[in-house]
């Protein structure tokens, strides 16, 4: 193929090219930089450390709970244990994880940017991470933190033993990194599109992101002054949710859910983003129904804050809001359907190509869809009073959550990795990688399901012997998980040593950032000159002529890029 | 000096060419787009702040609905006379706070300077007017800690006002208690007045179940409920006005910088940005205002 | 580490309309500000609830005046004119906060109905 | 281990029959759309792999229609469980008027249950088959939940504020109980055993609980008394009759309590309320609040003097006034004799290997 030749005599001389990871060393050069791939990349490694934190407290709870009454830890230790597991699992791993590595790598090259609208912002944003990644891991090792990532009061502000207040500020300061983020990314998106960038040429990834900038932003202030409360209640005595101060333990939970169930949007919305631009890079099409996708990322952002109280059907709350709660719970499962129905009708006439981000990317749909049609039984509100709190909620959110948004988060990465790095991975281990990780994943969460509907509880250290099936099989699972997560840090970490170097386009994708260099330079486009875009996004094909063989077919925006290339 | 005369203090320093001396960041295509970006930003950021007090309203207004009556009473203790004092002068400050950024619009160094000083005047004078408040607070037992002490802070009320002869009225029941109430605390205050906040301060501590028998009284028992409340009332007031003035210190480190720049020789007028910006913050800190004190002082 | 656009494109010419208001605007607003603080108060001590024997009018009047005061800053100290984009933030922020206080009142407000009229009579 | 393979729990509730109905029903349902959506994906991948011959003229790239289809039946489906669910949701809410109550209190962590014929236990809790029951709870510190998986139903049981389940057991056994709500170290523990009996045994049960140990029974219930008897003890010795319908000095201070279960009153603060349970309570602990009208509020909180099992014993003696005679009590008792369990726990609640 002409293009490859043309794609490897450009890579021959991005051997000595200059890019935005080359232009300097120092150790400043990294922790003052306001280069938002540099930014990225930060993240990327910092969120990628929690990770493997959240997932050893994981691989603790699942060893523990091998046995029904296991000794390897007290209970006091356990329940720390899954509150870490769940705190940074959520707050430092999940919630920034894609906007904040990927969404801020891509968002400015995507839309057309030299940068995202305030590169200092972003850089405080990574600080403020820290900050608050800090002080969470100070409170895990020092004291630990026994409430569960939800925080429920009173046990929270009165009870809880440990270091809950540092934890909570640590949560708070790290609620404003995903603000300052979300903040940048709004105002990037309305001001700095290219030329001819309308709204609607606009790949789907970004309104995905921009539908999560706003919810983090109507939402995480909230969740920040209700958790500070917590902690003012907990270390000065001011009564606000403790009913021994008179106040109402209850409002907590809508606060706190107000936010929460937003967040699992915030999490859920940029890996269903991802997926629109795998999709399309892989069956070389553009994707069916742009605007009705575009559309229901608005309305889940909208309708997620509409459905808090489905987390609270079986507190005090009113059994005519439990009815609201639940409807709309239903309501918003319904963009979500156009989502997966139009993936799927996006490969119909496609020309699919199994790579591994693809690979991730369908497991990503059936997990999603497993995870989230489990939703419906814990919406529907006479069956949520015998599955709420129990393994059916835990096997419902790790389907959603890991099956899902974090499936959605390795193939973005897979995906953008050349273009991040300037280099390939090992094809046939990220093939691998993804086949175990649908087949360890499976075999973890499923037995879930069932330990769940026969009232296995959640938060338990000990349980009743007759579950103990279903949770050795799960064990088993998540040790075949564990090792399709080490999987990628060897080849991805080996292909930084000695992968081939990227070409500008190794997949053959539309979309800005394949026009330009892998890896970028520092202000991303060449010359520094915007590029005017006069094409709708995902435009693979000019016109259709012809039948059979994918190659034969002409692929439009293609040629038009070969020639841009050429000037690089 | 007359504010005709202020406007036009400092006209030398402009009658250069637009936009001349504003440099353009990389990432922006002209100097608009800059701009722009940064008042979208400010916006947005604003809407943010303004969902981080309207939690705090939406408890108040909860909580207002929960427990009226102890929220009518607990408002008596904030000074209305301060508290209109304080609206004033914030609204003075905003009202010099818009006059200077019209004014560093039109590149008017000095008129800047000027209007930031009366703002930052005014936001000190609120910040004192504050801190007399919260002192008071503090000596009364106001502040909803644990040493919080409703009873006393009533029946140090009452006796003021019938010292000021404003009270002919027998005193009313919650008084009767509050007067019972610190009568049993003075008999025995290290269990009395810890009740209240024994679950908080003892949290973890093994022998909660003693404390809790060892406390109330009837009467403190009876007090004790009526206390929460309006322990509630303040948790929230100290909170709001607490985080308010926050904001307002924030805004007067801002003001300051921007009071440096502009006095400083090197800086360009022609970038009013900050300004403006720091504007649209301070009106938003006012607006907060604007609601709470109604809110908080004016509860009838 | 801020970096500069050594040549930024020059302003399209068309966009020199938005004009500021006179000063005057300013003093005027800032007089309807000290005008309806005024009233705020004078609402307090002549306490409409009682007089009109109505409980919440002394409260939603104040609201109403907070609500025209925080209009005024907004329109004309802080000047929203060309927020053409922002208008939809500013509205979907109002949706979203009414929303949060609605649920939550919608749930507290409920509650009564079932225990207090229900079988339990 | 337990090696068989269990894939089925009893339903041992009428609310179970019915939830399980409709649970199998959402079952079917995400079935349905998991194979369509990964039947479609197979079908995808395979004809439409990269290299297949197939015909790929005229790709669309939207349909107005096509949305509509895939919007509408998930809609209408998604409608049709909720409205069944709610349905289901709105009766297992209301308890029936002749449900049997019991008292339920939980505290970190153990449970605490009281009959109204005075039978109190920990951690275990014996019902009758058939008889529907109704069960208010109330926690002592922080929010539990009582959740027994057999009947597919919990509810959180807070500080502060009585919340109601009812069931109508239809099988009889021996089934888990479980606090299902975090509520600090010992969580998992917080828990033991729903036995329901039939009737006859049940009875059997009732008069073995009711037998003091000594003659051979289980002693359960405090004295040989009635929770209505033992609230009246406790009545007496905190003297609530000198105010209340009573000949001492205060005489006449407080209204009659006769009959006060189920009425309106009206409040000084002008709002009328039923006296159900949340009242009687909650005038024992903040009096003032619950001002009447017409009254001099003097009636003394009793919050820290009554403790919650104390409260539910002393209203449900004040429900039997000028309603029931409940008979002479003898010495006046303290609160139910909370045996620690929790050391033995894990091995009381789930068998097996011992404990630590
Ligand atoms: C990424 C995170 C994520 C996402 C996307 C979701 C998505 C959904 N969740 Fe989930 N949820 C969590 C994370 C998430 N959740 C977490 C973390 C918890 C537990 C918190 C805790 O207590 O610790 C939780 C708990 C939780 C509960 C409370 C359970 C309980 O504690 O009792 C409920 C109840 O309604 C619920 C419902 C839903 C619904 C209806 C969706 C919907 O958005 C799903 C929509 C998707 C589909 C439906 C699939 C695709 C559609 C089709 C293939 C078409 C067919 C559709 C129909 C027939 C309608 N979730
Ligand atoms: C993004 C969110 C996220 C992710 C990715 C995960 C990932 C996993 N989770 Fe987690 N989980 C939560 C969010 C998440 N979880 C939340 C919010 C809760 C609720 C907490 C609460 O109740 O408060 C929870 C609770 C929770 C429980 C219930 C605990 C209880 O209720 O008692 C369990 C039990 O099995 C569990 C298991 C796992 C497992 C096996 C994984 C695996 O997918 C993890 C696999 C990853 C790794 C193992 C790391 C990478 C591997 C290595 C670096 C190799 C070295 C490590 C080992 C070999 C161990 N999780
Ligand atoms: C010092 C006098 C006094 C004592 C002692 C007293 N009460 Fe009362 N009680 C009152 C008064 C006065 C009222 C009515 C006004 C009010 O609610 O405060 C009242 C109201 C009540 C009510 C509500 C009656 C209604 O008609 O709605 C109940 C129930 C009640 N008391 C129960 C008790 C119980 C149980 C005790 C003992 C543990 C007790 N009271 C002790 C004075 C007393
Ligand atoms: Cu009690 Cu969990
Ligand atoms: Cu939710």
């Amino acid at each position: 193929m002409s293009v490859s030749t043309v794609d490897r005599a450009i890579s021959q001389k991005e051997k000595v090219r200059e890019n935005y990871l080359n232009v300097a060393h120092t150790v400043e050069s990294w922790l003052l930089t306001t280069d938002h791939k540099r930014i990225a990349m930060m993240y990327l490694i910092s969120i990628s450390f929690f990770f493997v934190l959240g997932g050893i407290f994981a691989g603790l709870v699942r060893l523990e709970l091998t046995s029904p009454n296991g000794k390897l830890l007290s209970s006091e230790t356990y329940n720390k244990v899954f509150s870490a597991h769940g705190i940074i699992m959520v707050f430092l791993f999940l919630v920034p994880v894609i906007p904040a590595s990927i969404g801020n790598f891509m968002l400015p090259i995507m839309i057309g940017a030299r940068d995202l609208a305030f590169p200092r912002l972003n850089l405080l944003s990574w600080y403020l991470y820290m900050i608050g990644g800090g002080m969470i891991l100070a409170s895990i090792l020092f004291g630990g933190v026994d409430t569960g990532w939800t925080f429920y009061t009173p046990y929270s502000s009165i009870y809880a033993n440990g270091n809950v207040a540092l934890c909570l500020v640590g949560v708070f300061i790290a609620g404003f990194s995903s603000i300052t983020t979300g903040l940048n990314f709004i105002v990037t998106v309305h001001k700095m599109r290219a030329p001819g960038m309308t709204w609607f040429r606009m790949p789907l990834f970004i309104w995905a992101l921009y539908a999560t900038s706003v919810i983090i932003m109507l939402g995480t202030p909230v969740v920040a002054i209700t958790l500070l409360l917590v902690v003012i209640e907990r270390t000065l005595g001011f009564g606000i949710f403790s009913p021994e101060l008179g106040g109402d333990p209850v409002l907590f939970q809508h606060m706190f859910w107000f936010y929460s169930h937003p967040a699992v949007y915030i999490m859920m919305l940029p890996a269903l983003g991802v997926i629109n631009e795998i999709i399309a890079a892989n069956c070389k099409k553009r994707i069916f129904g742009y605007e009705f996708v575009a559309f229901s990322s608005i309305a889940i952002a909208v309708f997620g804050f509409i459905v808090w109280g489905h987390h609270m059907f079986a507190t005090s709350q009113s059994m005519y809001a439990s009815m609201v709660f639940s409807v709309i719970s239903f309501l918003v499962a319904v963009p979500s359907a156009i989502k997966v129905f139009n993936w799927i009708t996006t490969m119909y006439k496609g020309s699919v190509e199994l790579t591994s981000h693809m690979l991730f990317a369908l497991g990503f749909i059936g997990l999603f869809t497993i995870g989230g049609l489990t939703g419906l039984y814990l919406s529907s509100i006479a069956t949520d009073l015998h599955l709420t709190a129990t393994y059916f909620v835990v096997a419902h959110f790790h389907y959603v959550m890991v099956g899902g948004a974090l499936l959605g988060f390795m193939s973005g990465l897979h995906f953008w990795w050349p273009k991040m790095t300037g280099k390939m991975y090992n094809e046939f281990w990220g093939q691998l990688t993804a086949i175990l990780m649908f087949v360890g994943f499976n075999m973890t969460f499923f037995p879930q399901f069932i330990a769940g509907w026969l009232g296995m509880p959640r938060r338990y250290h000990f349980y009743a012997q007759e579950y103990q099936v279903w949770h050795v099989a799960s064990s088993l699972g998540a040790s075949v998980l564990g090792i399709a997560f080490i999987l990628p840090a060897i080849y991805l970490t080996h292909s930084l040593i000695a992968g081939k170097q990227a070409s500008a386009n190794p997949w053959n994708a539309v979309g800005l950032e394949w026009t330009i260099p892998s890896p970028p330079t520092t202000f991303n486009f060449p010359e520094n000159d915007l590029p005017v875009v006069t094409w709708e996004a995902y435009e693979y094909y000019k016109e259709q002529h012809g039948h059979g063989h994918s190659d034969e077919l002409e692929v439009g925006a293609f040629e038009w890029r070969e020639s841009e290339e050429a000037s690089v | 000096m007359s504010l005709h005369a202020l406007e036009t203090v400092g006209v030398g320093d402009d009658g250069h060419e637009e936009h001349a001396h504003q440099t353009v960041s990389i990432q922006y295509e002209n100097i608009e787009q800059q701009n722009e970006s940064y008042i979208v930003g400010m916006w947005s950021f604003l809407v943010t702040e303004v969902m981080f007090f309207g939690a705090l309203f939406l408890l108040y207004s909860l909580y207002r609905v929960l427990y009226f009556n102890a929220y009518l009473e607990a408002h008596q203790f904030l000074d209305v006379k301060w508290g209109t004092l304080n609206t004033m002068v914030l609204l003075v400050s905003s009202w010099s706070m818009v006059m200077a950024v019209y004014s560093g619009q039109k590149g008017r160094r000095k008129a800047v300077l000027v209007f930031l000083g009366i703002t930052q005047i005014c936001a000190a004078a609120f910040m004192g007017v504050k801190s007399i408040e919260y002192s008071k607070k503090f000596g009364e037992g106001l502040f909803p800690d644990a040493r919080f002490n409703y009873a006393k802070a009533l029946t140090m009320h009452h006796e003021e006002s019938k010292a000021s002869g404003n009270v002919h009225e027998p005193p009313s029941p919650r008084h009767v208690m509050a007067f019972k109430a610190l009568e049993e605390a003075e008999k025995a205050p290290e269990v009395t007045l810890a009740a209240p906040t024994a679950m908080a301060t003892l949290a973890g501590a093994p022998d909660k179940n003693q404390i809790k028998e060892a406390v109330p009284s009837a009467a403190w028992g009876t007090f004790e409920h009526e206390q929460n409340k309006a322990r509630i009332f303040f948790s929230i007031y100290f909170t709001m006005t607490g985080l308010h003035g926050v904001h307002v210190l924030i805004g007067m480190l801002l003001m300051g910088a921007l009071m440096y720049f502009y006095g400083s020789k090197h800086h360009c007028v022609e970038d009013y940005i900050p300004l403006e910006l720091i504007g649209l913050y301070w009106h938003f800190v006012d607006i907060v205002w604007i609601f709470l004190f109604p809110l908080m002082y004016l509860i009838s | 580490m801020a970096h500069v656009n050594p040549n930024p494109k020059p302003v399209p010419p068309q966009q020199e309309t938005t004009k500021h208001p006179s000063a005057w605007v300013y003093h005027f607003t800032f007089g309807f500000l000290m005008i309806m603080l005024g009233v705020t108060v004078a609402l307090y001590y002549l306490d409409l609830d009682r007089k009109t024997g109505i409980t919440g009018v002394n409260l939603i009047v104040a609201l109403l005046v907070a609500v025209s005061k925080a209009t005024a800053v907004v329109l004309f100290f802080m000047n929203v004119k060309n927020g053409t984009r922002l208008t939809w933030l500013w509205a979907a922020l109002g949706f979203i906060w009414a929303l949060l206080m609605g649920g939550i009142f919608m749930d507290y407000e409920s509650r009564a109905w079932v225990y207090h009229d229900g079988w339990q009579r | 281990m337990d090696n068989e393979l269990r894939l089925t729990i009893p339903a041992a509730s009428e609310f179970a029959e019915q939830h399980d109905k409709l649970f199998h029903t959402i079952n079917l349902l995400a079935i349905f759309f998991t194979v369509i959506v990964f039947a479609g994906l197979a079908f995808m991948i395979i004809v439409y792999r990269k290299g297949s011959k197939v015909n790929r003229l005229r790709a669309p790239s939207h349909n107005s229609w096509l949305e509509a289809a895939w919007t509408i039946p998930p809609l209408v489906l998604g409608l049709a469980v909720f409205f069944w669910s709610a349905n289901l949701f709105a009766s297992a809410y209301n308890p029936p008027r002749n449900a049997k109550e019991i008292f339920v209190i939980g505290k970190q962590w153990m449970w605490h249950m009281q009959h109204s014929n005075g039978i109190r236990e920990n951690n275990e809790l014996h019902l009758p088959l058939g008889e529907p029951i109704k069960l208010t709870m109330i926690s002592q510190d922080v929010i539990h939940a009582f959740y027994v998986p057999e009947f597919r139903m919990q509810r959180m049981v807070e500080p502060g504020n009585y919340s109601v389940m009812w069931v109508t057991p239809s099988k009889p056994g021996k089934y888990h109980l479980f606090c299902n709500m975090y509520c600090g170290t010992q969580h998992s523990e917080m828990g033991g055993w729903v036995y329901v009996l039939p009737k006859e045994e049940y009875n059997r049960w009732v008069a073995s609980a009711a037998r003091p140990v000594a003659a051979g029974g289980i002693g359960s219930k405090m004295g040989g008394l009635s929770l209505a008897q033992q609230g009246r003890a406790l009545y007496e010795k905190r003297d609530c009759a000198s105010c209340h319908e009573g000949s001492g000095p205060s005489q006449g201070r407080g209204p009659s309590l006769a009959k006060l279960y189920g009425q309106r009153r009206q409040l000084q603060s002008g709002q009328s309320v039923v006296a159900d349970d949340a009242y009687l309570r909650n005038v024992l602990y903040y009096p003032n609040e619950y001002a009447l009208a017409g009254w001099q509020q003097s009636m003394p909180s009793y919050k820290g003097t009554l403790s919650e099992s104390d409260v539910l014993a002393i209203n449900a003696y004040v429900k039997t006034i000028g309603v029931s005679p409940v008979g002479e009590v003898g010495a006046p008792s303290s609160d139910a004799p909370a045996a620690d369990t929790t050391n033995q726990q894990w091995r009381y609640m789930y068998g097996g290997e011992s404990y630590k």
